[in-house]
C-alpha cells in the first residue's frame, strides 16, 4: 500500500495563493490515519487531489494497491425517491449484507431505515451516508468530516467497531477534533499551510481500539505534539 | 396629398397587372392621387380594411361582397375586374374525360371546404343532378401534392396563376392537361372587383372617379396587346420570384379573363353574373336571404 | 384549483370579448369585421355541438402528441445532455427542425406521410415538443454533485441513474412544463388540422376563416379555451400527485 | 464550437435532402414531386442572393422578437411564479394566449394592429415566448432554501433579490433555453411573414408554395438553418459569457 | 427576556414518532447557552419550533422582548455572483460596520474576503455564514453547528469574543462538543428524547469568558453532569 505526493504543487486555477508547494509525503501502511490542521489548510483539496478530482498540479501523485480511492463528504445527499433502507439494500454488493447489518446497528441508525434522507437530522443523514461507503469492496476511504454532526458518544462507539471491522484498508480521517484524533488516529498528518517549513508534520497517535487500554499521558502527550505541530 | 390606400386581394402577380400598371405609368399621379396599392393575402379582406379606415379603395370577390352585405358591412362595387372567374379546375386528359357536367360523377374532386370553390363545385353538381355521395369531395389545402400524386385528379386553381404553374410542371413531365372551366357548365360566379365604403362614395365623388378613372385607364392599357412587354416588364417588377415565361404565358390567359370580348369595356360589372351568384349562395346556403346586390353595383 | 382555472379563464374570454366589442361599437363597425353579442351568441347555439364534437376529437390527437412529444423530448434530452460530438449533433439536429416553420415543412411531410392521422400528429408533436426538449436538455445537462458523487466514485453510475437523479431532483420543474405544454400540443394540433386534416377543430377554424366568420372563430376559441383549462387543470394535479406519489413511493 | 455547428447542419440538411432523393428515386416519383440535384442547385444559383436578404431581414424582425419574448417571459413568470390569485390569473391568461393557434388569433390581430412590423413582431414574440415563459415559471417558483433563508429570516428578502438568486442559481438553465429560443423566434417571424405577407422569407416560402416550387422551398430551409445555426452559436458562445461574467463581477 | 415551551407536543406530519411530547421549558436570561443531545433527539426540531419554521404542535409557544428570532445553520449558502466580502458589506447596518470588521478578524477570514463563497472551505463558509448574523440587530441567535468545520483554536477565539461582544443579547448554541459546551456555556438544555422522563434537563455550564479563570474541576463535573443526563 502506498501514497505518495513527491514534490506536488497545487494552487486552484484563477487563484494565486499556493495550497502546496513541493509537498512531500509518504504513506505505506493500513490503518485508521488523520489529516489534520486549521480550517482552509487545504485538508480537502489534499483528498481531492488524491482522488483525481483535481488536476493541473505539478509534481507527481502515486498510489500502489489501494484500488479506486473512495472519498466521502458530509454534504452528500442520497436521492429521496426511496427510504434510505431500500437505498442501502440496493448499494449493498451481496458480500458485504452482514457487514451492512452489522454497521447500521453500530451507527445507531436502524430507526432511519425507514425514512426518506431529507426527513433525517443532518447527522443521520452523515451517518447512513457512510455506511454506503463503508460496505464497498474498498482499500482506502477519505472521511471528510463524515461524522460532522454526531455526538461524541456514538463517533467514538463507531471508530471503534470501524477500527475493528477493517484491519487492512487505509483511512483518511478529516475531522477538527483534537482529542479524537490523538485517540483513535495511527498515524496524524498534520498540515501547516504551503508557507510554514515543513509544510506538513507527522505525529504518532494513540491508535485506541476496541480491546486495548488506553493511556492517559499518552493521549495528552500526543495532543499536545499536535498543538504544537499545528 | 392624403396617401389613399388599394388594398389588393392576393399577393402581386399578373392579377393585378392593371392596378401596378396604373401606379407605375403614374395614372394615379396625373390625377392628383398619392396611391399605395397594398398587396394583399390570405388572411387579408379588403372589405374590413374599408370599415375601419385602413383603406379607401381595395378587391374583394363577389362572394366577399355579398356575404359583407348580409351582415351590413356599406360596401359597393366599382367596377367588375375578371368578366370569366379565373377559379376553375385543372385535370388530366389522359385519366378523365370531363365533357359534360355528368362526367362529374364518380370522381374525386378537390374543393376548399368553406370557399368559392366549394360554392361553384356544389352548384355544379346540383344542375347536373348529380348527389353529393356520387362523387367524392377531397379537402384541398395549399399544396398539390395529391394532384401530383394522382390521388385527386380534378383539382381547383386559378387558371391564371396556379394554372400555369401547375400546367407548366405537368407538360415538363410529358403530361397532357385539361382545365375544367365552370362557365362553359353554365355557372357564372363573379370574381375580383373594386370596392369601396358607402361613405367614400358618398363624401368623396370626385376622388372616386378619379381613381376608377386611373385605374381602368391602367387595366385598359396593361391588356392592350400593344403594350404587353411593358405590361410583363411591369409585373416582373413586383413579381420576381416568378420567370418572365411564366409572367408571358399568364399574361395571355389572363387578358382572356379580363378582356374577352372586345365589345365588353374592361371593367364592365356584369349584373346577370352578380344575380346568379347571389342566387347561388342563397341556394347553396352562404347567406341566409338575399341581399339585392343590384342595388349596390356603382358601375364607374 | 380546477375551478379556479375555469372561471379564471372565463372572466379572460370575457375580457377578450369586451374589448373586441368595445372596438366594434366606438368605431361603429359592422357585424362583418366584428360580430355583435346577438350574432355571436346564436352562432355559438348552432355551431356549439358540432364544434364541441371537433374539440373532443382534436383533444384526443393533442394528449396522443403530447404523450409522443415528452418522449421525444426525453429521447432528445437525454442523448443531447452529453458534451459528445453525437450529443451536440441530436441538438443541432433537433433545433434545427424546431426552426423550420411547419407551413413550409407541411410539403415534405405530406409526400413522405400522405395526410392521415399520423401527419396530424407528427405536425401536433413538432410543435409541443420543442419547449419540452429545453427544459428537459437544461435539467439533464445540470450534475447534481452532492447526490452523484458516490455513485460515480463507486462506479455505480448508469446513464438511467443519472437521469433519474435529475429528473427527481428536478421533478417541479418538469412537471410545470409538462403540464404547461398541454397548451402547445393543443395549439400543435389545431395548426396541423389546419394545414393538414379534415377534422378537428382547427379544420373548422379554417373553414370559418375562408367564411370571414369570426363568430364562429370565436365560438371556437372558447371551447377550445374552457377545454384546455380542464385539461391541464387536471394535468397539474396529476403533477402534484406524481410528485407526492414519486417521493412516497 | 460556431464551426462545428455549422458542418452539423450541413450534415443534417444533407441527409434531409438524401432521404427526400431516396423517396424520389426509389418511387420513381416525377420531377414535379420532388425535384431533382439539378434543379435544386440551379433554383439556388438563381433565387440565392434574393433569399439571403430575405433571411437577413426575417433575422432582424426575429432578433428583436425574441428580445422582446425575453422580457415578457420574465415578466409573466416573475408575476405568475407567486401562488396568489393574481399570480394563477396571469399564468391561466399567459397559457391561454399561447393555446391560440395564430392562426385563429391572425384575424383579430390585424383588426386591432393593421399590418404594420408591430403585427409580424408581436407574431413571432407570441410564438417565442411561450417556451422560455415555461422555463422561467419553473425556475422562479422554486425557491432555494439555503441561500434565501438569510435574506428572508432578516426581512431583506426583495422580489428582485429572489429573482435574482434563483435565476444566478439556474443560470446554466435559462441560457440554455434563451439561446435555443432563437429557434423559436426565427419560426415565428417566419410564420408572421408567411400570415401578414409583406416580406421576409416566409413571404418568400408563401410564395415558392403558391408556384409549387418546391426547390425554392429547400434552398430557404437551407439558407434558414445555416443562418440560425451561426445565430445560434453566437447565442450560446454569449450565454458563457454572461455566465463567466456574473460569476466574476 | 423570555422563552416559553408549554407543554409542547410535536410530531412530523405524516410520521407517528413524537419528537416532543408536553415538552415544558422555560430559559429567561440573556447568555451563551446550549442546546445539547445525541444526534436525531430533536435540537434542530426545537429551533425550528422556536423560529416558527415548524407549525401545527400542540401546547404554546411564548417569545417575548426577544425581537425576531435569527437561525443560522451549518448549510447556508451565499449566491455566488459576488466576493463574499461585497456580500458582507452589503447586509451590515452603518451602525455594525465596525462590529464586521471586528467579527472578520476575530473569525479569521479576512483573506477569504475576496473569494466566491463557494471557492472557500467548508469551515470558511461557516465562519463567513455566521457573521452575516452577528451584524445584524437580534436579541436571539440560535447557531445549528454554525462553526462545524471550524478548528478548535478558532472556534475557541471565536466564542470568547462573541460571548464578550453580545452579553445582552440570548444565544442558543447546538453542538456535540461536551467540552466545549460546558466550557463556554451559561445554561446547557439536554435533550434527552421524547420517550424519557424528563425530556430535557438543565445543566448550568462554566461560562467561560474573556477575561475569566478556568476552574477545570468544574469543567470535569459540568462535564459528568452533562454526560449523566444525556
Ligand atoms: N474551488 C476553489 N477555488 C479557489 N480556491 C479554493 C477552492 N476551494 C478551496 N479553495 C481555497 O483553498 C484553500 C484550502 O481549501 P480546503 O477546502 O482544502 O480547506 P480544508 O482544509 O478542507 O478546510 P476546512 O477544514 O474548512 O474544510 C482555502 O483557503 C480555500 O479558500
Ligand atoms: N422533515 C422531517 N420529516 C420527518 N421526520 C423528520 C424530519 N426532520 C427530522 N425528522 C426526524 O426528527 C428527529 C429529530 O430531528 P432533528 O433534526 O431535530 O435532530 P437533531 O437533534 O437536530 O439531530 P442532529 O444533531 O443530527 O442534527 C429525527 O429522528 C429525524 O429523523
Ligand atoms: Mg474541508
Ligand atoms: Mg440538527
Amino acid at each position: 500500500m502506498l501514497i505518495e505526493f513527491d514534490k506536488v504543487t497545487y494552487l486552484y486555477p484563477g487563484t494565486e495563493k499556493r495550497i502546496f508547494s513541493d509537498l512531500t509525503i509518504r504513506m505505506e501502511r493500513p490503518g485508521f490515519h488523520a489529516l489534520f490542521g486549521p480550517s482552509g489548510v487545504g485538508k480537502t483539496s489534499f483528498a481531492r487531489l488524491l482522488t483525481g478530482a483535481l488536476n493541473g498540479y505539478d509534481g507527481q501523485i502515486r498510489l500502489a494497491k489501494v484500488g479506486t480511492p473512495l472519498y466521502s463528504y458530509n454534504l452528500e445527499r442520497l436521492p429521496d425517491w426511496s427510504s434510505v433502507g431500500k437505498h442501502l439494500e440496493k448499494i449493498t454488493p451481496d458480500a458485504a449484507i452482514q457487514r451492512r447489518d452489522q454497521l447500521v446497528e453500530i451507527f445507531g441508525v436502524e430507526a432511519c431505515l425507514g425514512s426518506r434522507f431529507s426527513h433525517l437530522s443532518l447527522g443521520q443523514q452523515n451517518r447512513i451516508n457512510l455506511i454506503r461507503y463503508l460496505v464497498q469492496d474498498f482499500r482506502l476511504l477519505i472521511m471528510d468530516e463524515s461524522l460532522g454532526n454526531v455526538d461524541e458518544l456514538t463517533r467514538e462507539r463507531i471508530l471503534l467497531h470501524v477500527k475493528a471491522m477493517f484491519p487492512d484498508v487505509l483511512f483518511l480521517y478529516i475531522s477538527h477534533n483534537v482529542v479524537e484524533v490523538a485517540k483513535f488516529c495511527d498515524q496524524i498528518l498534520v498540515f501547516r499551510g504551503a508557507r510554514k517549513t515543513p509544510q506538513t508534520m507527522m505525529v504518532t497517535g494513540q491508535n485506541h481500539c476496541l480491546e486495548g487500554q488506553l493511556d492517559p499521558q499518552g493521549l495528552q502527550r500526543t495532543m499536545l505534539e499536535i498543538m504544537n505541530a499545528s | 396629398a392624403e396617401t389613399i390606400n388599394y388594398r389588393l386581394k392576393w399577393l402581386y402577380n399578373m392579377s393585378v397587372a392593371g392596378d401596378l400598371y396604373a401606379l407605375e405609368e403614374g395614372f394615379f399621379r396625373d390625377e392628383g392621387l398619392d396611391v399605395d396599392v397594398k398587396a394583399g393575402g390570405p388572411e387579408r379582406d379588403a372589405i374590413k380594411e374599408l370599415e375601419l379606415g385602413y383603406a379607401k379603395f381595395g378587391v374583394a370577390s363577389a362572394d366577399q361582397v355579398i356575404r359583407a352585405r348580409a351582415k351590413g358591412a356599406h360596401v359597393v362595387v366599382l367596377a367588375q375586374l375578371f368578366q370569366i372567374n379565373p377559379l376553375q379546375w385543372i385535370y388530366r386528359p389522359d385519366v378523365v374525360t370531363l365533357n359534360s357536367l355528368a362526367d362529374l360523377r364518380g370522381q374525386t374532386i378537390g374543393v376548399t371546404f368553406g370557399g368559392n370553390d366549394e360554392t361553384i363545385m356544389k352548384t355544379l353538381l346540383a344542375m347536373g343532378q348529380i348527389a353529393e355521395k356520387e362523387v367524392e369531395l377531397f379537402s384541398v389545402r395549399y399544396d398539390y401534392t395529391p394532384f401530383y400524386q394522382r390521388k385527386v385528379h380534378i383539382w381547383p386553381v386559378y387558371r391564371n396563376s396556379q394554372g400555369i404553374f401547375v400546367g407548366q410542371k405537368l407538360r415538363d413531365a410529358g403530361e397532357p392537361v385539361g382545365v375544367f372551366n365552370p362557365e362553359a357548365h353554365g355557372v357564372k360566379f363573379v370574381a375580383n372587383s373594386v370596392v369601396t365604403s358607402e361613405k367614400v362614395l358618398a363624401n368623396e365623388p370626385d376622388l372616386v372617379r378619379s381613381f376608377m378613372r386611373a385605374l381602368l385607364k391602367g387595366w385598359g392599357r396593361a391588356f392592350d396587346p400593344a403594350n404587353a412587354d411593358k405590361t410583363i416588364a411591369i409585373v416582373k417588377k413586383f413579381d420576381k420570384d416568378t420567370d418572365l415565361g411564366v409572367i408571358a404565358e399568364q399574361y395571355r390567359v389572363t387578358r382572356g379573363l379580363v378582356h374577352p370580348d372586345p365589345n365588353i369595356p374592361i371593367g364592365t360589372i356584369d349584373p346577370d353574373g352578380w344575380q346568379q351568384t347571389e342566387r347561388i349562395m342563397v341556394a347553396q346556403g352562404v347567406v341566409a336571404k338575399p341581399v339585392a346586390i343590384l342595388s349596390h353595383l356603382k358601375q364607374h | 384549483m380546477l375551478h379556479r382555472r375555469i372561471y379564471q379563464f372565463l372572466i379572460i374570454y370575457l375580457l377578450g370579448i369586451s374589448v373586441l366589442l368595445g372596438v366594434k361599437y366606438s368605431l361603429n363597425l359592422s357585424d362583418y369585421v366584428i360580430p355583435g353579442p346577438g350574432s355571436i351568441w346564436q352562432t355559438g347555439a348552432a355551431v356549439f355541438d358540432s364544434y364541441l364534437h371537433d374539440v373532443m376529437n382534436t383533444l384526443g390527437v393533442a394528449v396522443v402528441g403530447q404523450v409522443f412529444s415528452i418522449c421525444l423530448a426525453f429521447l432528445v434530452g437525454i442523448i443531447g445532455r452529453q458534451t459528445t460530438w453525437f450529443g451536440s449533433f441530436i441538438k443541432v439536429a433537433a433545433y434545427n427542425v424546431q426552426a423550420y416553420p411547419i407551413v413550409a415543412l407541411a410539403p415534405i411531410i405530406f409526400i413522405l406521410l400522405g395526410d392521415g392521422f399520423f401527419t396530424r400528429l407528427l405536425i401536433a408533436a413538432m410543435i409541443c415538443y420543442f419547449p419540452l426538449l429545453l427544459s428537459v436538455l437544461g435539467v439533464m445537462s445540470e450534475p447534481i454533485t452532492d447526490i452523484e458523487h458516490f455513485y460515480r466514485s463507486t462506479g455505480r453510475m448508469r446513464w438511467q441513474l443519472e437521469v433519474k437523479i435529475r429528473a427527481f431532483e428536478n421533478l417541479q420543474k418538469l412537471t410545470t412544463v409538462i403540464s404547461g405544454s398541454a397548451t402547445l400540443a393543443m395549439a400543435g394540433t389545431i395548426v396541423a388540422e389546419f394545414i393538414a386534416a379534415n377534422a378537428g377543430i382547427g379544420y373548422s377554424i379554417r373553414i370559418a376563416l375562408y367564411q370571414s366568420d369570426l363568430s364562429k372563430i370565436l365560438v371556437a376559441l372558447f371551447l377550445v379555451g374552457i377545454t384546455l383549462a380542464v385539461y391541464q387543470g387536471l394535468l397539474e394535479w396529476l403533477g402534484v400527485f406524481v410528485r407526492r406519489g414519486w417521493a412516497a413511493a
